[in-house]
């Protein structure tokens, strides 16, 4: 059986010390300016009360990434054992088509490599079956990494007992694998996904495929339907000269 | 091998017509912390640099400006400690590759490691007493100065490297950084020898 | 009406070895591009095909290298065939195919149009105008594809070279420039396909003369007559018949 | 809209993306069912790395590490899993603490001051001249004045061999603000009350809490990784958090009930609650006859607290201290009252101290389940050295425990200003902490950091010529800016050790750059907890630059200053292993491991739980927990357990509170690149309402001022997270070193407009009285 990556965030444990955020920079030597990983503090007034809630947040390995499906070279791609979305150094030519396609905000292009950079849940460290730099760094314990699919699993144990939620919209849903737990609280409009957008590029392109497509296929049934006319055309012309001969 | 400091004194080395080693030991010397031995060392150097360059040559007449400037006195200690160690936030002149390199400014950073394996592939490191990081200034000079006066192929391809892919990147601010930061005349012409050495 | 008149030679080898190198290596450029291009949003062919060809290969980077070797030799030969067969060769050809003036485009769209509804039985009896060594609908597409083919060089060196050698991070021009050239590259790669489509047909099925001739290099001269009877009055001017 | 789904992702998520307008291929076949393409790719492997342990130094809790290098350098910082202080978990401080070792501007080389004091003209020597420069002008102050001429103020790096150094040079003068200017309020209520501390490395049982009661205990942004844990754990296994701060912070956020109480008066409250506590007999009868004296004396003193007295002083409802009363003795022992970290803010913090540990006490919380635990101890002897000249002081100071008050006694009653030493001829400290007549009850070990600051600029009472200082930042981690500038600017001789700049360093006439807590063996760090444990501190690279440890350095020093017998060993390392050898180990045992424990164990946390005795004992010899201290009876001082009223803003004033955020470690972090990114400069929180009435929107620059014109210029927060009454900002901004190259000249600092005022009773700061005008510039 396969495994399934899943991030879970306990918003009710997360004290935004932004522990996570700092073991993501010295782990994977992230340039100052970008991160791979995130807190956003929301605060609002509920009926005069002040209130505050806390999202650690990254990406969020979606099984229909967006990414994946802007990226040219296939570059961005779901490792098919575990599900996590990871990116290939060796073939990302840095083209930011896949930037404006994550719901999520989750993808930069990084100026040291020139290629895109994200979370990749610690796909190195994993891999050796260490836990994620951010969810090992923890001081609220507020972040749990784990296979889905593995019913002993503590994340299996934890989807079980509590009613966790994703950051999904009517519009944008893309699967994400990335689940908190806020106690029951609404989820402030600041943490949703945002409608993915293209580059006008990209914009052009969604066009040009299908309109290639159907002009590429208009052709081959214009000659067809030639080549058949032209069949029936010759058989008619046999049968004339046969007749002909029969006469 | 350690080298850092203990180079100078290898005086074989310096015998060569090949000047470049002596004019990276020159460089080098001038941005290491200014003590008494180090300056009559860096006076042996000019001399022997001022009777070898060619008259024509671009270096000489910074060369012949050093002269008067070479002697030990408190306000060179001061001004060194002023440039080099108290970088105040209007000027630093941090004298570490790494500083510049890396987006945090941090020092030690992978900068510091390239040059620190590049040393260590000529059988070198800085010697601990020095004080030194393998990435100040004062180390890469004497390491190209070393390297200048290896007569091998390998070296040659290191200096090269390490010049263009390198210092090239990072000296030229440092250069701008002392010249924006009104140094004593002294540090001013360890500035411009030292772009001069770049070109 | 097949009778024996005479061949006369039409083509040189090298133009033949050309046509044919070219006709290859271009579809081995198709096989392998639709195999690199992977997205959703970018890619051309169902799936299975990237994913056959990138395994094939050992990954997409195996791909991307051959895909522009294969480029690169293309673009070679055809810089080199230029520069060596300018005069006798690449400058007639020029003069016959590229349809540069709105009249001339005209002109030729009429005649292909006309060729085009013969093909389904109409307009049978209107008389098509008399037509130069290429007719209308191959001047067309050639220009075409000639047009294409510069861009396809173009933007397939960019896409390949671009990403080496700019550090993309300092100027989003770059990625940009990116983008649209992998708009263009496979907008171009449709426009080809879809003329090459109808040339090989005219090729295979209405006219297996000029596929003949495209083998030997020679063509009869009846045809030339029948098809392109400008060109014939050119080729009797210069004695050739 | 969300989905509530525990396992599949639903399959209108997949539709959702069909939708996208991408799907239409050549094929024209729906793009899902192919669209991943399964190529081969290589995946990034993880780089080799060598791990030492050691334990961290980026606050005062001091968390387990284990620390990875590669080619020479310490690339990331874990947590070790071992540790009782953090259980694996490093926040972002200890992240960061790589960029403490690798910031450009940190201390590298020995330096002499060669401009006016303060001026940060400096040059490069050599340690020897920097140690013989050292030695000489320490000897030269004790033969002019006596040893009790130097001053050693401690802080921040491992300070234990700066302290050993002064007290073999003969001075009882050694002091780190933890008692003056932080816990000491806190720790000696406990002390005199009950006779534990409660303070340092805090032993109660958070995990099994079923009630905290937190005055202004931001434990969430104030934060110790082991502690907030902890806590973290005890909300999560049902406890309830009643949180009390005019501030709503995010631990006011996980709170189940949030007062924004009147600054300055949760002291009232908490006299309100014991009158409620006590008249509804609500406390714990049982521990009370057994463990407690002095119920009915304190009843009576509490008569005139009742909750209708407090709620006009603290805006808290009478009936909800009533409830509040009820819900935790239904719910003790297994309660906890949670004093606030840093508890020098009123003018009566002991009064605070008291009330708090007074409830608990009635609560029984001492011994219990969910309440304190009683820690374990390791036994790691300290070596073998000559006495000391101030032996009461330094045996004290040497041994790990806090707030030792064994001999406190000691001290003869009478007592003469003019003499600065007992009849045995101990000189007293010149802070006055445990001296007669002045702060007695004082901690004598830490001292009254403020108090020696005001002894050095005055001279009083008997010269300081001479000033160590170990690490800390006596401008922004005390209050009065202009006594800490007149002492730096008297003494003949000032040396500061180092690993960072900072404004008080730049007075240094000697600075001696230390090497990182990276970069070092050190001491061992004996703790207890439930499980007793001794851990190691190894060094995951060679010291950077030209920097020395802090041991090495001491040692150099006492071998020049004839005080070598105090230094045994030629290096720190060497001292570890005879320890190590003494505690019935090895270091080589240790390192492998990084902490060696004596596991938890119930019946002595708990003795209640287990048909055990708590063990008491006051510093007035008492085996019961005294409600009404008989020590401060005799002195006089149990007036402070009474109610002091506190100061109030006039119509356009308001209180000037300042706090913590998670990512910052007092004054000492705001220069480190990587938690600096987080927040470059500090912000003034005020609320909408007095916001508007002044015309201040988000963003705006305004001024800040005190009654003593003390004022600054910062950006406004405008949020209803804030008492209309109160102003907030986080502390350890406004820094004007120009070395602090990330730091300098952003935000204010706090500490200069914080009040200055003492705690009558124990001489500890009262910071929190300040009241501030704020205007739009």
């Amino acid at each position: 059986m396969t495994k399934k990556y899943v991030m879970l965030a306990d918003t009710t444990r997360c004290i935004n010390c932004k522990a996570c955020v700092v073991a993501c920079r010295a782990e994977w030597e992230t340039p100052m300016g970008h991160t791979r990983d995130w807190v956003k503090e929301v605060e609002w007034v509920q009926n005069d009360q002040p209130k505050v809630m806390l999202f650690p947040g990254r990406c969020q390995h979606c099984d229909d990434a967006p990414c994946i499906e802007a990226c040219p070279s296939g570059a961005a791609y779901k490792r098919e054992e575990d599900g996590i979305v990871l990116l290939d150094n060796g073939i990302c030519s840095g083209c930011e088509l896949c930037i404006p396609a994550c719901p999520y905000e989750a993808r930069w292009l990084n100026p040291e490599t020139n290629t895109i950079s994200k979370c990749t849940f610690c796909q190195p460290r994993i891999d050796e079956g260490l836990a994620p730099a951010c969810v090992q760094t923890c001081v609220g314990r507020a972040l749990v990494f784990g296979d889905k699919n593995d019913p002993n699993s503590e994340v299996s144990r934890l989807l079980e007992e509590k009613t966790w939620v994703k950051l999904t919209t009517d519009e944008v849903n893309v699967g994400p694998n990335h689940y908190y737990y806020t106690a029951g609280e609404a989820l402030p409009d600041e943490v949703m996904p945002k409608q993915y957008d293209r580059h006008l590029s990209g914009k052009v392109m969604e066009i040009v495929n299908p309109v290639g497509a159907i002009g590429l296929g208009a052709m081959l049934l214009t000659f067809l339907g030639a080549g058949v006319i032209k069949l029936v055309g010759r058989r008619n012309e046999v049968c004339a000269s046969e007749n002909k001969e029969e006469k | 091998m350690c080298f850092i400091l203990i180079f100078l004194k290898q005086t074989d080395l310096l015998k060569k017509v090949n000047r470049q080693p002596q004019l990276y030991l020159l460089a080098s010397g001038l941005f290491n912390q200014p003590t008494p031995a180090r300056i009559n060392d860096l006076c042996r150097l000019l001399n022997d640099l001022l009777q070898t360059t060619p008259k024509n040559a671009p270096m000489l007449p910074i060369l012949k400006a050093l002269k008067p400037q070479l002697n030990y006195n408190k306000v060179l200690k001061t001004e060194y400690s002023r440039l080099f160690i108290l970088a105040f936030p209007n000027e630093p002149v941090q004298p570490f590759a790494s500083y510049w390199l890396e987006s945090d400014h941090s020092l030690m950073g992978n900068s510091t490691l390239e040059i620190k394996k590049m040393m260590a592939e000529h059988g070198i490191e800085v010697a601990e007493n020095s004080g030194l990081l393998p990435d100040h200034i004062v180390s890469e000079l004497e390491f190209i100065a070393y390297l200048a006066s290896q007569d091998d192929e390998k070296a040659r391809q290191t200096q090269r490297q390490l010049l263009e892919q390198h210092c090239a990147r990072w000296m030229p601010q440092f250069i701008e950084a002392l010249n924006k930061s009104n140094p004593m005349p002294y540090y001013q012409l360890a500035a411009d020898f030292l772009k001069q050495l770049m070109v | 009406m097949s009778d024996t008149s005479q061949m006369i030679p039409v083509r040189e080898k090298k133009s033949i070895y050309m046509h044919w190198f070219n006709a290859g290596i271009r579809l081995l450029l198709l096989l392998t591009g639709f195999g690199i291009i992977s997205g959703e949003l970018v890619r051309v062919v169902p799936a299975f095909w990237p994913e056959f060809m990138q395994g094939l290969f050992g990954g997409n980077d195996n791909l991307i290298l051959t895909h522009s070797v294969l480029a690169m030799i293309w673009i070679g030969v055809f810089v080199l065939f230029i520069l060596f067969n300018f005069t006798n060769i690449v400058l007639p050809f020029l003069k016959n195919v590229l349809v540069l003036t709105p009249s001339a485009a005209i002109k030729d769209m009429k005649s292909m149009t006309l060729n085009l509804l013969q093909l389904f039985g109409i307009m049978k009896n209107v008389p098509i105008p008399p037509q130069g060594r290429y007719n209308g609908a191959q001047r067309l597409l050639g220009t075409m594809i000639i047009f294409c083919s510069i861009i396809l060089a173009f933007t397939g060196l960019y896409l390949f070279f671009g990403p080496q050698v700019l550090n993309f991070s300092e100027n989003p021009l770059y990625g940009a420039i990116f983008r649209w050239s992998l708009v263009a590259h496979i907008s171009c790669v449709f426009l080809v396909v879809t003329g090459v489509i109808a040339h090989v047909y005219f090729a295979l099925v209405e006219e297996p003369e000029c596929m003949d001739a495209m083998k030997s290099g020679h063509a009869n001269v009846e045809f030339i007559k029948h098809h392109n009877a400008l060109w014939y009055d050119e080729l009797k001017q210069e004695g050739k018949v | 809209m969300s989905t509530h789904d525990h396992f599949d992702p639903s399959r209108r998520a997949f539709l959702g993306a069909t939708a996208g307008g991408t799907a239409l291929t050549i094929a024209g076949l729906p793009s899902q069912a192919l669209a991943r393409i399964n190529a081969p790719h290589e995946s990034e492997k993880l780089k080799e790395t060598t791990e030492v342990f050691g334990f961290c130094d980026m606050c005062y809790w001091r968390c387990g590490l284990k620390i990875r290098s590669r080619d020479g350098r310490a690339v990331k910082i874990d947590g070790n899993s071992e540790h009782p202080n953090n259980w694996g978990v490093v926040c972002a401080k200890g992240n960061s603490g790589l960029m403490v070792a690798y910031a450009p501007n940190r201390l590298k080389y020995p330096m002499k001051r060669v401009g006016e004091r303060g001026a940060g003209q400096w040059e490069r020597i050599t340690w020897d001249e920097a140690l013989d420069t050292v030695a000489q002008e320490l000897k030269k102050v004790k033969e002019k004045h006596g040893p009790q001429a130097l001053s050693m103020i401690g802080h921040g790096t491992w300070e234990k061999p700066y302290h050993r150094l002064a007290h073999a040079f003969g001075t009882p003068n050694t002091t780190s603000p933890v008692f003056g200017l932080c816990c000491g309020p806190r720790g000696l209520s406990n002390m005199i009350i009950i006779g534990r501390n409660l303070t340092g490395n805090e032993t109660i049982d958070l995990e099994n809490c079923k009630y905290f009661l937190m005055m202004g205990r931001n434990i969430t942004e104030s934060l110790h990784n082991g502690e907030t844990l902890g806590w973290v754990n005890g909300v999560a296994n049902g406890a309830k958090v009643v949180y009390f701060d005019p501030r709503y912070t995010i631990t006011a956020s996980k709170a189940d009930e949030y007062y924004a109480i009147r600054p300055l008066t949760d002291h009232a409250f908490l006299l309100a609650m014991i009158h409620v506590v006590i008249n509804e007999e609500l406390y714990d009868k049982k521990f009370v006859t057994e463990y407690v004296d002095g119920l009915d004396e304190l009843k009576q003193r509490v008569q005139k607290y009742t909750p209708e007295w407090a709620e006009p002083i603290t805006e808290v409802p009478a009936k909800d201290i009533r409830r509040l009363a009820r819900e935790m003795a239904a719910k003790a022992p297994s309660v906890f009252v949670y004093a606030p970290r840093r508890m020098t803010r009123t003018s009566n913090d002991f009064g605070m101290g008291m009330s708090i540990t007074i409830l608990n006490t009635l609560f029984g919380v001492w011994g219990h389940k969910g309440g304190v635990f009683t820690p374990q101890k390791y036994s790691v002897p300290e070596i073998d050295l000559p006495e000391f000249k101030h032996a009461h002081l330094a045996r004290r100071a040497e041994d790990g425990g806090d707030f030792d008050y064994s001999d406190m006694m000691d001290l003869p009653p009478e007592y003469d200003s003019n003499h600065i030493a007992d009849k045995h001829g101990t000189i007293y400290r010149a802070d006055g902490a445990g001296v007669p007549t002045r702060w007695p009850v004082a901690n004598a070990k830490y001292g009254l950091t403020n108090e020696m600051w005001r002894a050095i600029a005055e001279q009083k009472p008997y010269p300081i010529r001479a000033l160590i200082t170990a690490g800390g930042n006596g401008f922004l981690n005390s209050t009065n800016y202009d006594i800490i500038r007149k002492a730096l600017e008297t003494v003949d001789f000032y040396v500061a050790a180092d690993v960072s700049p900072n404004e008080m360093n730049m007075y240094a006439d000697i600075l001696l750059p230390e090497a990182s807590y990276l970069e070092r063996y050190d001491d061992l760090q004996v703790g207890g907890a439930r499980e007793a444990y001794v851990a190691v501190r190894m060094p995951a690279m060679k010291p950077l630059h030209d920097t020395r440890d802090a041991w090495t350095i001491c040692k150099q020093l006492a071998d020049r200053m004839d005080l070598g017998a105090y230094f045994p060993h030629d290096s720190i390392k060497e001292l570890l292993e005879d320890r190590m050898k003494k505690a019935g180990s090895s270091l080589a045992e240790i390192e492998k491991v990084g902490i060696l424990k004596i596991p938890a164990d119930p019946a002595k946390n708990f003795p209640l739980e287990h048909g055990g005795k708590l063990q008491i004992k006051t510093p007035s010899g008492s085996t019961k927990a005294e409600l009404i201290p008989g020590m401060l009876k005799m002195m006089g001082y149990d007036k402070a357990l009474d109610y002091v009223e506190q100061v109030r803003p006039n119509e356009d004033e308001f209180h000037m509170t300042f706090g913590r955020i998670g990512f910052h470690t007092h004054a000492r972090t705001q220069d480190n690149i990587w938690t600096a990114d987080f927040m470059r400069e500090n912000v003034l929180w005020i609320h909408p309402e007095p916001a508007a009435k002044r015309g201040i929107k988000e963003g705006d620059l305004v001024k800040v001022s005190d009654r003593n014109d003390r004022s600054g210029e910062i950006k406004a927060k405008v949020t209803a997270r804030i008492r209309k009454d109160s102003i907030f900002m986080v502390h350890g901004f406004g820094h004007w070193d120009k070395r602090m190259t990330t730091a300098y000249g952003m935000g204010v600092a706090d500490s200069d407009l914080a009040s200055y005022a003492v705690d009558p009773h124990i001489g500890t700061m009262s910071m929190g009285l300040s009241l501030v005008k704020v205007e739009k510039v």
